[in-house]
This record gives structure tokens, C-alpha cells and sequence, in this order.
């Protein structure tokens, strides 16, 4: 039975793409980001806004303030019911939004996925491949431990759909024979709350005194992380490094805490995922391999294996860079 | 000075009072009671909610959108059946959440590991009846408070199902299982089959509390435990029963919900037990127990998720959402309350002459006349 | 009015006051003067306790004047009334079980140290002392919770009596007073008079009231009927001016043949409560339980019952054993318990009168397991006619009776059961006499009809009058077994005291 | 504990124990011996797992972790035993931690102890709010501040509109909060503990304080004493508001991030602490060193687990299960002081 359900999913992409095809004025298009009021998922949808006002169409913006699928199933229902051509997902369960997901492809909607990615999205814009960011993140531990020591992971939730595959990927990179002196010695969650990550990072150097470095591929985590080492007499002692936002990160840079973290670029992230939709919902492209369209201002984009259009390698951040960005 | 006066005689034909209660049998002071009920206000407020959002909000009054309103609140509508009975009798349970989602970690581990839906079903209700005996026990017998006792359980299930399924989800679901908690009722459209039996559940729950003797016994624990219990109700047994209860309709609940979303999750319907705890209170139960109904409860629940639906379809921002979700709750307690208090302060004192319906007992008709 | 003369310390004028469509007072004026024990009697909901709380600044009356010192005062809140120099004693001890009895007697005027902070031992030292004047050995640190009504009741005399107030009334103080505690509160109270306070003194029983007082004022639904020093007066008068007619026997025990044993109770022991309790009850016998307050009489039959559990001995009924513990099956066997604390054990009193009168039969009167409700109101107001209840209507919350009518519901509420075996404690605490005399003629009527029938009663003069049998209960043991012809004030008394008659002698 | 007295409840003894009473009240002081003693043995025992958990920097860990959730603790504790209960707290925590970071970035030069003050102010301000929506409507504290958590919540993601304020926009002067060290004790530490010293001795020793158990314990009679019960529990309100902004305020402090999410979910863990250490929700019952106690308890189990490695997938059961222990052994205590109290019912004779 088991198998008879799994084989009915996963249809590819159908029907042809016609590269030419005029991209309409006013299609609705609608963001839903993991949740609302959330920095990082702000300056993102800044960008979405960006292209669609340059695509002359419709942004909204939906979502409920908690992180939860079952609120976002209720925004997706009332985008599909405003009649939405495009909606651009950010997945809290990569399938609980699912049924509705179908249910508004059936009305019309064209499906997007964007930062963390549902299983029945039409295509997924990745704001850097997951192998690139599991590459990026054990390269930044790699220098700062000078190539050897014991490092633990700091991540969000354990059911966090992105974190779980970028920290997979770090596991990859870690089997290569020029990463053979750095161990991870565990994973642990601080649930992206400043409380728990604290605690959990606590945790961590009581349980490894002798611990070098820690990877936090979450904004949350890294700032508490930061934040703790910083206060402690492990400042100087233990490495942190991941992915974070200039902004939360600068005083850890300045005060030498952290001496590098990466992120994507958010607001091109948005304005890719943009572009994305209203190329999908206009035919120009299926999600199929191979095939290309332009993104405004960030220029021509392919579209890869797996129904997945990546934005490109993520920034590095360190104390000579931080200053240009603001978000 | 105190009067110093003497009545000889005594008062004439002191008829033999146990006054007869007109007040219940006419038709107008019926409706008064009616009026005066708790539920009241809540079910107003339903009935305007819904005229206004069919009449303004564009795409509410369809098909469709009753269909997603309905299965948006099918869960809560589930749980907060049994959390009416448990709070009036003045407990609490805050674990049908977590229940909840034990109970989806369960059929997802079933499921993967070959068992047929429909025994998984089962197992997954005997869980429920398990966790909840589970807190019943603790809070009959070992006499801790339920609220306590649910916040920790509440904690330990939720764990439990992380410890099942750990960071993995159940999505493999059969489509047409998935598909098919969403059916509609025959073929109506905007009647999906839940909402019929969330109906049936709650007469059979109202019939339960409001015309049985075990619903009596129910306000009367929540009331006075001890007197219910000099009057031969097993207060222990019965709360025993109700949290049993209670987790097999969470578990219910959680079956419906991860065929629902075709998915098992360990953090799913995290905090869900704040909003049916919310939903039950709007409905005019009384958290010190001993008063509420069925009829209020299910009221609040639909005007919660019609008012998140309507402002929803409005394109409102979620944080006005929730203010407006937070001042409906205050107002749903503050508003009857002054305008209960207006009234009694508006209400002339019993005026001499023609009483209204609800006259005293016949001794003191004689005197009516003397009134200042 | 004189000019001379000193103005009383407290007045009230033609007050009324009404509940919704009662009219609990209809005009009434009383006059407490100083130096004077003043008694106020009159029916069950005659309106006694309403005028209390108005004195007490609790309820605002709708017409009329409070005079203080002959000046008109309105009392908004209790505190007023307070500060103005009266203190009281409610009919329902209302104590606050988590604090510690000497916390309960100084609330909110406890005394303080220089720091402005609680001086818990003067605190202390000042509790002990009232409990010396009372007689009361309590220990001012224990809690609240757990008293026995009796003690709740001298905790809220203690209260009273710290306020020293030139005003203090009492509402019913002895209802759950034997009469030795009775006696004390009487000496003090007859102390306080002579040092100038005016005191009003509520009670049913009316030895007290003519031993005690100086002047009696009775009232009738909620009127005003007549005040007359005590010296004038003789208690047939007051009864026929307070229930309207002459009332004929007050205990009307008619001689009821004797059948078989229905309940048998054998070496009932709880530890540390009571100990090896063995009696037996047959048809048609009315038993009396006596003895002094906390001697373990309610915790007996409470556990006879099942509402207690007990540590050993057995029950049976008509020869079958009762399992300990579970009141249902006690009820299915035909036991039915009318217990002493009406408010908090008998009655649920934000329901409504007619669904607690009904409480016991829920299963009778439903049909198909679905209650009917014209049953319940039928069967409700039945009860109430026979038992003269005084509501407001049989929907109304049981809270908005008058003491004395609650009482009616909870026995209304057993005695529907149409039990085999009726335990009775203290089944007229706060009845008036014209009532009082109708359940002890129910209560020989059913005996005559059969029923067995066990009352605890701190009465003596109802247990002399109603038992055929009377077993006296000290310290938790059965001291003394007394047929009817045997027992007398003095043989009762040796045994409950725990003496025997010829170590007194 | 000891036994009671030398009257040992047999029936032998036939009268009743009468004298009991007053080592049973010793042991209702001691009622929050069964949690200070599962704290102790916790602590002792992840000690000896693992001697870095009392490293000073692990004590100061210790501190620091438990401070937060025990001042909102304390606060709860004072409207709890007034019978009625805030939920509101972790989103007026919100509030005030957004709050006083949003000065820092709005008013850069404003000296560090005004901001803190305001962001009590905050709290102070949304907390006499709860309680005069209770008081002067006379409704159910815990449908009120139901209400008052979603808005005050939706009221912080409006003004916060997605924005957060971090560490580089507030003062040094202010962060070093957070981590300064007054004789080994952390200094946000050392203000929750001057705070429940205070609060636990006003509770106990001043006539105001007493009155809050007594409205607590029985509404009714607390009017008829002529307890102004409606300004207290106001009070008890404003109280518990002001310590939840300044939990905010050492949130900030501590974490130097905040957003408009700060304190979600953290009331019924709040909830918990108090009642894990003995204060009833029925009121009249309990004190705020039990609260501090039930919240030090909480967080040195969460502090705990990741030390003894266990699972992180057993983590939140184990919270649970430990609660539950936790309850059920002050149950336990509860029950032993209440069978010695039943030798304590002396009366006149
Ligand atoms: N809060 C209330 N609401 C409605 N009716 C009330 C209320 N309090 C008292 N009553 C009514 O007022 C009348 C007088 O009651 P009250 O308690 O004063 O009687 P009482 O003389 O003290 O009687 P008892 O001897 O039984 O104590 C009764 O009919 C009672 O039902
Ligand atoms: N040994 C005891 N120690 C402490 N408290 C006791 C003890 N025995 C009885 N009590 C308390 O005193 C109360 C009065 O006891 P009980 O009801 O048995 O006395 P009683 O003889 O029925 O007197 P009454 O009914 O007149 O108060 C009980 O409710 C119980 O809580
Ligand atoms: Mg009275
Ligand atoms: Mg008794």
C-alpha cells in the first residue's frame, strides 16, 4: 500500500514552454513567507514587491505571525480564493500545504516555491544550492579552525526542512579527504529561540570543553550563539560561524567573536522568486531542465534538475565587507 | 425611636406556599431566560458575523470558502466538545494539542511500518484513550491540579511524538484517504462530510450535558464537588471518564488532521490548545466551572474562524487578526457583564401594584399594597 | 424624641430592601441601645439576616434611613460599617481557609511593629487571649481549612469579639453551638453589655433568647411586628406573633411500632476520628447520635455513608454489607444522609432550587436516560408545598433563599429518595419554630411509616423529644446507650462529657 | 521533616490527637522543601555527570538562565494567589523588551536606567490594564488575559512591523548587563533575587500582602472584612505587569536581539514554575520563593538536559515527565502536612 501511494506522487512538469511568451500585466501575485514580522522574510518580500512592481502586477503579502502550517494552509485557501496567479511559498511542512497547494493550482495558480520548499511547488527558486551552502559553511569552520577541530551544529528546529538538508550536505563536504581534521560532534536545536539556544549552547560546552567551533545555519542561532560566546570566557576560544544578517551579526564581527558568516543576498532572493512566478504563469518556462528566462536587473537564469532555479553561491561576510550591506 | 407597636392580629389565610415558578412556563419569560442565557451574546455575535462577511466580504458566501472555513475549525470544533464538559467541571486539559499530535506520530510510524490505515486508526484512538486516562489518573487519583498536571503532560506527549518520529515526517499517505477526509457530504458542495459529523458529535454532546443525569452531575461537580459527591456522584470516576475522553477525541482529531494535510509532523498543531481553550471560553463557559453549553462553545468556535476567514479573504494583516481575536475574547466576558449591571441598575425597584411575571408566592400577595 | 437623652449607637428607620421581585424588608425599624441585649426573631426568610447585612454595610437599602449615634450614614461597603463601630457575626461563617485562624480573626487590622509589618506575635498572644475568654482551645496557627462548623463559628465570634465594637450583632452564633460553647459566648457576651455595647442577638432557639435578652423584636416577612422587653413576654406569645398562629406541639413523636434490624453498623474505626462505633437502627426507630460538637457524630454517619472512607468495621443494610466508600451504592440500598453543612455539603447553590431538590432522583425522573424537566419542577414543588418552602420561584439559584429554606431543599432533597434507612445531622440547624415542628412530625411520620432514621442533633431538648433510643458519642467512642425512658438532660449530658454518672456524683 | 508529635495516630489511643497542630504548620513553611530539594538533587546529580555544570561559568549560566522565567514567576505567583492569573505576560515581556530596544535606536543618547525604566513602565502600564479590565468588569482573569495575550502580541508585531533591534544598536553600558558579575552572582540574577526577597517578605509581613491571600482564599468573606479587594488585585496586576517589563528589560539585556516575538508561548511555562513550586491556581495557597524555585527548577532541567546528552528527540518528554514528578512530589509533601493537620481541630469543651 505503502508503495502504491508513493508512486502516484510526483508528476514533473507537462505541457511545453514557449520562451516568447509575453509576461500579462496585472497578475496577482502572492507571498507567503514562513511567517510575518520576521526581519529576514521582510527584506525577502521587499524584493518580491520590487519585480512585481516592475512586472506591473499585484503583491500581496500573506501569512499568519507563528511559523505554523496549519495557519499558512488558511492563507493559501485565501489567496486561491482572491483568485491569486501566482503564489510564491516559503513551506513551514514541505507537505501539509499540499492539498490546498493543488487546490489553488486547480483554480488557476501557479506555484512557487521559495526558501524552504514544499514537495508539489511547479518549480523552486533556491536561493544557493544546497551543496553550495554546505560547501560555503564548512569552508568558513574549516579557516577559522586553521583545518582541524571539533565542531557542533546549531540549528533551528529539528524538523526545519532547509537547515536538515544544508547540514546533510555538510556532512558530504566533511567526507572529503581535505576535511579530514574536522569532526562534528553533534547536532543540536535551539528551536530559532534565543532561550533554547542559549541553553543548548551551554549545554554544549559543558558536554565538549574542548569544543573549537560552532556552525549555526539559522539567523537566530548564530546571533545567540555570538551573543553567548561573546559574554563567556569562551570568547576567543570557540569559533562561531553560519548563516546570519549583517545587521545581527555586525557587533560579534567588530568585537572578533565571529570572523566570517554568510548568507545569500534575501532581497534578490524575493525578487528572483518574482520573476519566477510570472515567467511560470506566463508559459515561458514549465520547470523543466534547460530551460531559461530573464530576471529583470539580475539577468538570465536556467533552470536546473529537479524543477529548481538557483540564485547563485552565498556572500561571505567578514569585518573588510560587513559595512557595505545593510539588512 | 423604634416604633413601639404591636400586631395582634395575625396575618390572615397564610396559604401554603412552594411557590409555583411561573417564570419558566410563559412563552415571554422563556425567551427572557433565553435572552439571559450566557451563550447568548456569542451566538448574536455569530449570526451578525456571518451576515456581515456574506454581505461585504466578496468569495465568503461561497461554496468553496465555507469549505475551507469548516475544515480550518474542524480540529477545535472536535476538541473543544470534550474541554466544554472538563471545564465546567472546573478542570482543565491543555494537552489535546500535544495528544494531538502523538496521536498523527503514531498512525505516521504505523503506517511506514506496513499496518493498514483503517487498524491504524484504531491504535491511534487507543493511544488517545491511553493518554488520557493517562492525565484522568493523575488528576483524580493522585489529586494534582489538571491544569498543572496538562502542562506537563502537554510537554511529555509532545516529546513522546518527537521521540517517534524525531526530525522525519510521514507524507505517504493514500491520496484517496487524504483526498478523502476533504469529500464533500453527498456531493454538497461547502458541506464537507466532517462538518456533518462534528454536528452529530455536538447534539449528541449537547444531549449528553444538557437532558442526562451525568450532565447535571457535571455542573454540580463544577459547582460544588462536595455536594455532588454527598449526592452519591463519583466526582473521581467522572472526570476520570471526561479526560479519557477527552484524548480519544484529541486522537480522533489528530487522525483527521494528518489525513487532512496528508502528513505526520512531531511539531504539529503546536499551540492549538490556547485557541480551543479561547473558542470554549468565548462560548460563555465559565472557567471556575458550573456553567456553559454546547450551543455557546460550537458558536465561538465558528465565529473565531469566521472572523479569521473574513478578514483573511480582506487581505487584513495577521496582526490586526489577532488584536481583533483578543478584544472578541475580552469582550465577549466584559459585554454581558455591564450590560447586566446597566440593567439591574436601570430595573425600578418592584414597583407596588401589578408585578411582573415572576410574582413572589401568594403569602405576600396580601401585603402588596403597603409597599413604600 | 428626648432631647436629654443620649441618641442609640445604631438606628435604622422604615428600611427596604428588595431582591429582584422579593421584598426581603418591607419597612422595618430596630433600635439597639446600650447596655441592651437585643433579640430579633422571626420565620425562615422572614428577613433577619437581610437587615444584618444591612447594618453590616453588605447590602444597600433601597428605602429608609441608618442612623449611627442618631445621625442618618450610609454604609457603601462593610468597611463603613466597620469604622463606624459595628461588628458582626454572619449566619454562614465565612473564614478564609488558607490563612491561619489568628490571620482570620486580625484580617486586615492585624497589629504592626513600627516598620509598619505584621508583629505575628502579638498577633499571636491576642488570638490566645480571646480563645481564653471563649473557653476554645484552637491553635492560632493552624489554617482555616478543616474546622468543623462549630469551630468556624467561634473563629467568626472571636473576630466580632477583637473588633470590640460598640455594636455587635450576632446572626444565629449558636446554630452550630452545643451548649456548653453556647453558654461561654453568652457570659461574654452579657460582659461586653455591661461595659455599654449594644448587642442584637438572632437565634431560633428560644431559651436562649429569653435567658439572654433584654428585649425581643419580631419580625414577619419582613415587617416590623412588635419589640417588648423580654420580661413581658412568654414564648407562645412570640411564636404566635411570629409564624401567625398558635403552633401546636413542638415535638410531636408519635409512637411508631418497631421492625425488623435494617442497618447494622459493627466496629466502625477511623483512625484518630472514632473508634469501634457498633449500633443498630430498625424500622420504624429514630435513633439520635448526641454528644458534644467534634465528638465524631457526622463523621460516623458520614462514613456509614460512604462519603468518608474508614479504616475498619462493617455495614450492612438489611443484611447486606455496604462497600465502604460509594455513596451510590449506599443510595441504591435506600440510605440517604442529610448533612450538616447545608452550603457546603448538601446544597449546589448556584443551581437552581427545583435541579437541587431533584439532585438525589435524576435517574427516576428521566425517561429513555433523557431528564425531563416538567418532572423535575413537579416533583420539586411537590416537595416545597409540603415543607412550606419561601422562594422566590423554584428556578431561582438556591442562594437567594433564606438560611432556614435552604435547609428545606436539602431535606426536600433526601427525603424524595423515599429512603429505607435517613440519616439526619442536625436536621433543624436555623429552622424556625413553625418548621421545625413540621419536620419533626415528617420525620415521626416516616418512622411510623417504617423508615429507620439516625439523627445527630446538638439539641438536647430534639434529641429528648424525637429519639427512641439515644447513643452519646464522646471523643470519638460510644459511651452510653440510653432508651428513651432512660434518657434525661443529666444522663446525656455525664455520658457526652465522658463521665459516668456515678464518678460525678 | 520530622514527625509530628509524640500523639501517634493509632487507635489505641482512642481520643483523637488534639495537639498535632503545630508541627503540621512547620511543615506548611516547609511546603517548598520538595522542590528546593528536587532543584538540589538535579543539580548535584548533573554535577557529578559532569563537573563543568558548576564551573563558574556554568553557575553563571545557571544564573543567568533561570533569571527571566523567575521574575515573570514571582509576578505570576502574586496574581495567582489572588485567585485570578495573567497569561498575558510573555507577550507584555514582548512588549517591553521591543520596547526598550526601540529606544535605544530611536533616542541613541538616553541614559541606559531610563530605558529600563521605561520598559518596566511598559509592562507596569499593559499590566494595570489586565487588572482593571478584571476588577472593574468583574470577569475571569484567564479569558481576559487570553484576550490580552493575542493583542498585546498583535499590538508588538504592529508596531515592530517585522523590525528587530540588535546588539550593535544598543549601548555596551546597558548589554554588560547581561554578563556583569556581583561576587559571582550575574547582576540581572542578582536584581530577581533582591526582587523575590522583597516581594516575599511584603507578601508575608505586610498587611496588604496578607490580603492578597485572603482574596485569594475567599472572595467573599475578603469583602465582608472590608478588604478593598478590587485595588488590590489591580495592584497584584500592575505588579505582575511591572515584573514581566522587567523581565523584558533583562531579556534584551541578556540576548541583545529582540524582535516583536520575544516571549511567545513562555506564559504557560510561567504558569508552570508557579505552580510546579506550590502555588495553587485555586488561590490562597503558595509564595513567591516557591514560584522562583518552580522557575530555577524548570530552567536547570532544560540547562540540564543537553549536559546529560540526552536525546534531543527525549528532551521535551523528559521536561514533561520532570514536571510531573516535580507536582507529584510537592503532592506528596502536601499530603503528609495535611494528615498531621487532621490532629488539629482542638476545640472548647
Ligand atoms: N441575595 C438574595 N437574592 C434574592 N433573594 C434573597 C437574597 N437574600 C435573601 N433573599 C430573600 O430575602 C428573604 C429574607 O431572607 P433572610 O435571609 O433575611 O431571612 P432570615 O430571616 O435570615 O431567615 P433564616 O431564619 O432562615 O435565616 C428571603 O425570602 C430570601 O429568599
Ligand atoms: N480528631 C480530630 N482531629 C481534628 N479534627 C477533627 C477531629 N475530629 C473531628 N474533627 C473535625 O471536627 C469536625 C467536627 O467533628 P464532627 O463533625 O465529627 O463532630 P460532631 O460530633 O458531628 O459535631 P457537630 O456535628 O456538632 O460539629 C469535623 O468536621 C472534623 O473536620
Ligand atoms: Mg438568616
Ligand atoms: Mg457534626
Amino acid at each position: 500500500t505503502i508503495d502504491d501511494a508513493q508512486e502516484e506522487e510526483n508528476s514533473g512538469p507537462t505541457g511545453t514552454a514557449d520562451p516568447d511568451a509575453e509576461i500579462p500585466e496585472g497578475l496577482k501575485i502572492d507571498f507567503l513567507p514562513k511567517q510575518l514580522n520576521n526581519p529576514y522574510s521582510d527584506i525577502v518580500n521587499a524584493g518580491g514587491a520590487t519585480a512585481v512592481e516592475e512586472l506591473a502586477g499585484e503583491f500581496t503579502e500573506r501569512g499568519g505571525t507563528e511559523p505554523t502550517a496549519d495557519a499558512q494552509v488558511e492563507y493559501i485557501n485565501a489567496a486561491s480564493q482572491a483568485g491569486s496567479d501566482v503564489i510564491v511559498i516559503a513551506a513551514n511542512d514541505p507537505d501539509a500545504v499540499c492539498p490546498s497547494l493543488d487546490q489553488a493550482r486547480e483554480n488557476g495558480a501557479a506555484i512557487v516555491g521559495y526558501d524552504s520548499n514544499a514537495s508539489c511547488t511547479d518549480i523552486f527558486v533556491n536561493q544557493s544550492s544546497t551543496e553550495l551552502i554546505g560547501q560555503t559553511l564548512v569552508e568558513m569552520i574549516s579557516e577559522d579552525l586553521g583545518g582541524e577541530g571539533t565542531f557542533a551544529v546549531l540549528s533551528a528546529t529539528p524538523n526545519a526542512t532547509n537547515q536538515n538538508a544544508w547540514i546533510a550536505a555538510m556532512e558530504e563536504v566533511l567526507k572529503e579527504e581535505e576535511h579530514a581534521g574536522l569532526e562534528l560532534v553533534e547536532t543540536v536545536y535551539g528551536n530559532d529561540d534565543d532561550l533554547e539556544s542559549f541553553q543548548e549552547m551551554q549545554g554544549l560546552m559543558q558536554s565538549y570543553p574542548d569544543l573549537d567551533g560552532v556552525v549555526a545555519p539559522t539567523t537566530v542561532g548564530i546571533a545567540a550563539a555570538a551573543r553567548y560566546v561573546s559574554d563567556s570566557e569562551y570568547k576567543g576560544e570557540v569559533a562561531v560561524t553560519g548563516l546570519g544578517t549583517p545587521n545581527q551579526m555586525r557587533e560579534f564581527v567588530k568585537d572578533e567573536t565571529v570572523n566570517q558568516f554568510a548568507l545569500w543576498n534575501p532581497e534578490e532572493l524575493g525578487y528572483l522568486a518574482g520573476y519566477t512566478g510570472a515567467a511560470l504563469r506566463a508559459g515561458q518556462i514549465t520547470g523543466a531542465e534547460g530551460e531559461t528566462f530573464t530576471a529583470g536587473d539580475l539577468g538570465e537564469f536556467t533552470v536546473q534538475a529537479d524543477q529548481e532555479v538557483v540564485l547563485g553561491p552565498p556572500t561571505v561576510f567578514d569585518a573588510d565587507n560587513i559595512d557595505d550591506f545593510d539588512f | 425611636m423604634a416604633p413601639e407597636r404591636t400586631v395582634t392580629a395575625p396575618a390572615p389565610d397564610r396559604a401554603p406556599e412552594g411557590a409555583p415558578d411561573p417564570s419558566g412556563r410563559r412563552p415571554a419569560a422563556r425567551i427572557r431566560s433565553l435572552l439571559s442565557a450566557r451563550e447568548t451574546p456569542v451566538v448574536g455575535a455569530l449570526v451578525v458575523t456571518l451576515l456581515g462577511a456574506g454581505l461585504f466580504v466578496d468569495m465568503f458566501a461561497t461554496g468553496r470558502n465555507i469549505d475551507f472555513l469548516v475544515l480550518s475549525v474542524a480540529a477545535i470544533a472536535l476538541m473543544a466538545l470534550p474541554m466544554t464538559l472538563i471545564v465546567i467541571t472546573s478542570e482543565i486539559d491543555l494537552s489535546v494539542a500535544s495528544t494531538l499530535a502523538l496521536s498523527s506520530a503514531t498512525l505516521g510510524v504505523l503506517w511506514e511500518s506496513g499496518v493498514p490505515i483503517e487498524t491504524a486508526l484504531w491504535i491511534c484512538l487507543a493511544v488517545g484513550a491511553a493518554l488520557g486516562a493517562f492525565n484522568g489518573f493523575l488528576v483524580t487519583v493522585c489529586g494534582l491540579p489538571s491544569l498543572a498536571v496538562t502542562i506537563g503532560t502537554m510537554a511529555l506527549y509532545r516529546g513522546l511524538a518527537y521521540v517517534l518520529l524525531g526530525d522525519r515526517a510521514v507524507a505517504s499517505y493514500p491520496r484517496d484517504w487524504v483526498g478523502g477526509v476533504r469529500a464533500p457530504f453527498l456531493g454538497v458542495e461547502g458541506l464537507p462530510w466532517i462538518a456533518v459529523a462534528i454536528l452529530l458529535l455536538s447534539a449528541a454532546f449537547g444531549v449528553l450535558l444538557h437532558a442526562t443525569a451525568f450532565g447535571r452531575s457535571l455542573f454540580d461537580i463544577g459547582n460544588n464537588d462536595e455536594a455532588a459527591r454527598f449526592t452519591g456522584v463519583s466526582v473521581r470516576w467522572t472526570k476520570f471518564w471526561l479526560f479519557t475522553l477527552s484524548g480519544v477525541v484529541a486522537s480522533g482529531a489528530g487522525v483527521f488532521w494528518t489525513l487532512q494535510y496528508g502528513t505526520s509532523r512531531a511539531d504539529t498543531a503546536f499551540g492549538l490548545e490556547l485557541q480551543v481553550v479561547a473558542a470554549v471560553l468565548l462560548g460563555g463557559v465559565s472557567i471556575f466551572g458550573g456553567v456553559g453549553s454546547i450551543l455557546g462553545v460550537m458558536s465561538g468556535v465558528v465565529l473565531l474562524g469566521a472572523i479569521r476567514n473574513a478578514l483573511q479573504l480582506f487581505g487584513i494583516s495577521s496582526e490586526v487578526l489577532q488584536i481583533v481575536t483578543g478584544l472578541i475574547l475580552i469582550a465577549s466576558v466584559v459585554t454581558p457583564n455591564l450590560v447586566a449591571r446597566t440593567r439591574a441598575r436601570r430595573a425600578p425597584a418592584p414597583a407596588p401594584g401589578p408585578v411582573p411575571a415572576s410574582a413572589p408566592s401568594p403569602a405576600s400577595a396580601p401585603t402588596k399594597g403597603e409597599a413604600p | 424624641m428626648d432631647p436629654e437623652e443620649v441618641p442609640p449607637p445604631l438606628a435604622l428607620v422604615d428600611v427596604t430592601k428588595s431582591f429582584g421581585s422579593v421584598r426581603a424588608l418591607r419597612g422595618l425599624s430596630l433600635e439597639l441601645r446600650s447596655g441592651e441585649i437585643h433579640a430579633m426573631v422571626g420565620e425562615n426568610g422572614a428577613g433577619k439576616s437581610t437587615l444584618v447585612k444591612t447594618i453590616a454595610g453588605v447590602h444597600r437599602p433601597d428605602g429608609g434611613r441608618v442612623l449611627v449615634d442618631g445621625r442618618p450614614t450610609e454604609f457603601a461597603a462593610p468597611v463603613d460599617a466597620q469604622r463606624a463601630g459595628v461588628a458582626v457575626i454572619y449566619q454562614e461563617p465565612t473564614l478564609f481557609p488558607d490563612l491561619s485562624v489568628a490571620e482570620n480573626i486580625f484580617v486586615g487590622r492585624q497589629p504592626r511593629t513600627r516598620l509598619r509589618t505584621i508583629d505575628r506575635g502579638r498577633m499571636r498572644r491576642d488570638t490566645e487571649e480571646v480563645f481564653t475568654r471563649l473557653g476554645v482551645h484552637m491553635d492560632p496557627d493552624r489554617p482555616a481549612r478543616g474546622l468543623s462548623i462549630a469551630d468556624q463559628q467561634l473563629v467568626e465570634i472571636a473576630k466580632a469579639l477583637t473588633r470590640k465594637a460598640r455594636v455587635l450583632v450576632m446572626d444565629e452564633p449558636t446554630a452550630a453551638l452545643s451548649g456548653v460553647e453556647a453558654e461561654r459566648l453568652f457570659t461574654v457576651a452579657r460582659t461586653l453589655r455591661d461595659s455599654g455595647a449594644a448587642l442584637l442577638f438572632i437565634s431560633h432557639r428560644f431559651d436562649e433568647v429569653f435567658s439572654l435578652c433584654d428585649r425581643i423584636t419580631v419580625v414577619r416577612d419582613g415587617a416590623f411586628v412588635s419589640c417588648d422587653p423580654t420580661a413581658d413576654l412568654d414564648v407562645d406569645t412570640v411564636v404566635r406573633r411570629m409564624v401567625g398562629r398558635d403552633v401546636s406541639s413542638l415535638y410531636p413523636k408519635e409512637d411508631a411500632e418497631r421492625g425488623e434490624t435494617v442497618l447494622e453498623v459493627d466496629g466502625l474505626t477511623r483512625h484518630g476520628v472514632f473508634a469501634d462505633v457498633s449500633f443498630e437502627v430498625r424500622a420504624g426507630e429514630i435513633v439520635a447520635l448526641a454528644g458534644l460538637v467534634g465528638a465524631g457524630r457526622s463523621e460516623v454517619i458520614r462514613a456509614v455513608f460512604g462519603v468518608d472512607r474508614y479504616d475498619a468495621g462493617t455495614v450492612r443494610v438489611q443484611g447486606r454489607p455496604l462497600p465502604p466508600g460509594r455513596p451510590k451504592a449506599a443510595m441504591d440500598a435506600g440510605v440517604a444522609l442529610v448533612p450538616e453543612d447545608r452550603r457546603q455539603q448538601g446544597l449546589v447553590m448556584e443551581s437552581s432550587i427545583e435541579r437541587n431538590a431533584t439532585a438525589t432522583r435524576r435517574g427516576p425522573l428521566s425517561r429513555l436516560g433523557l431528564l425531563r424537566r416538567s418532572a423535575e419542577r413537579e416533583s420539586a414543588r411537590e416537595w416545597g408545598e409540603r415543607l412550606s418552602l419561601k422562594s422566590g420561584g423554584l428556578a431561582e439559584p438556591v442562594s437567594t433563599l433564606s438560611g432556614g429554606n435552604q435547609q428545606k431543599v436539602v431535606l426536600a432533597k433526601w427525603l424524595s429518595t423515599e429512603p429505607r434507612v435517613l440519616f439526619v445531622d442536625e436536621p433543624t440547624r436555623g429552622i424556625d419554630v413553625g418548621t421545625k415542628a413540621e419536620v419533626h412530625r415528617l420525620l415521626s411520620t416516616l418512622a411510623g411509616q417504617g423508615l429507620a432514621i439516625v439523627m445527630v442533633s446538638s439539641e438536647l431538648p430534639e434529641v429528648l423529644g424525637m429519639a427512641d433510643r439515644v447513643l452519646v458519642m464522646h471523643e470519638g467512642r460510644v459511651t452510653a446507650e440510653l432508651d428513651r425512658d432512660e434518657a434525661d438532660e443529666e444522663s446525656v449530658m455525664y455520658a457526652a462529657t465522658g463521665q459516668r454518672p456515678s464518678e460525678a456524683a | 521533616m520530622n514527625a509530628p508529635s509524640a500523639a501517634p495516630e493509632t487507635p489505641t489511643a482512642g481520643a483523637p490527637p488534639r495537639d498535632g497542630a503545630r508541627p503540621a504548620h512547620r511543615g506548611i513553611q516547609f511546603r517548598e522543601l520538595g522542590v528546593l530539594l528536587a532543584v538540589v538533587v538535579l543539580v548535584v546529580a548533573t554535577w557529578m555527570y559532569n563537573p563543568g555544570f558548576l564551573s563558574s561559568q556554568g553557575v553563571h549560566d545557571l544564573f543567568l538562565g533561570a533569571t527571566v522565567l523567575s521574575v515573570l514567576a514571582v509576578g505570576q505567583a502574586l496574581v495567582l494567589i489572588t485567585k485570578n492569573v495573567d497569561l498575558s505576560v510573555g507577550s507584555v515581556m514582548g512588549l517591553s523588551a521591543f520596547g526598550t530596544g526601540l529606544l535605544f535606536v530611536t533616542f541613541p543618547g538616553l541614559p541606559v536606567p531610563v530605558v529600563m525604566l521605561a520598559g518596566v513602565l511598559v509592562g507596569l502600564v499593559a499590566g494595570l490594564l489586565n487588572g482593571l479590565l478584571v476588577t472593574t468588569a468583574r470577569v475571569p482573569a484567564l479569558v481576559v488575559t487570553l484576550g490580552t495575550l493575542y493583542a498585546y502580541r498583535g499590538l508588538n508585531h504592529w508596531w515592530a512591523d517585522g523590525g528587530q533591534v540588535n546588539a550593535h544598536d544598543m549601548p555596551d553600558a546597558f548589554l554588560l548587563l547581561g554578563s556583569f558579575g556581583v561576587l559571582g552572582v550575574p547582576l540581572p540574577a542578582a536584581i530577581a533575587i533582591a526582587v523575590v526577597a522583597a516581594v516575599g517578605f511584603y507578601l508575608a509581613r505586610y498587611r496588604s500582602g496578607r490580603e492578597l491571600y485572603a482574596i485569594g482564599s475567599n472572595a467573599d468573606a475578603a469583602r465582608l472584612s472590608g478588604i478593598p479587594a478590587a485595588r488590590r488585585v489591580t495592584l497584584a496586576f500592575a505588579a505582575n505587569g511591572a515584573l514581566a517589563g522587567l523581565a523584558g528589560v533583562l531579556f534584551a539585556a541578556r540576548y541583545g536581539t529582540v524582535d516583536s516575538t520575544v516571549g511567545t508561548g513562555m506564559e504557560l511555562q510561567v504558569v508552570a514554575a508557579a505552580v510546579v513550586g506550590g502555588v495553587a491556581i485555586a488561590g490562597g495557597v503558595g509564595t513567591v520563593y516557591g514560584a522562583a524555585l518552580g522557575a530555577v527548577l524548570l530552567t536547570t532541567i532544560t540547562a540540564a538536559l543537553p549536559i546529560w546528552q540526552v536525546n534531543q528527540f527525549w528532551q521535551e518528554a523528559v521536561v514533561g515527565a520532570l514536571i510531573l514528578a516535580a507536582i507529584g512530589l510537592d503532592r506528596l509533601l502536601a499530603l503528609r502536612t495535611a494528615r498531621r493537620l487532621r490532629g488539629g481541630g482542638a476545640r472548647g469543651a
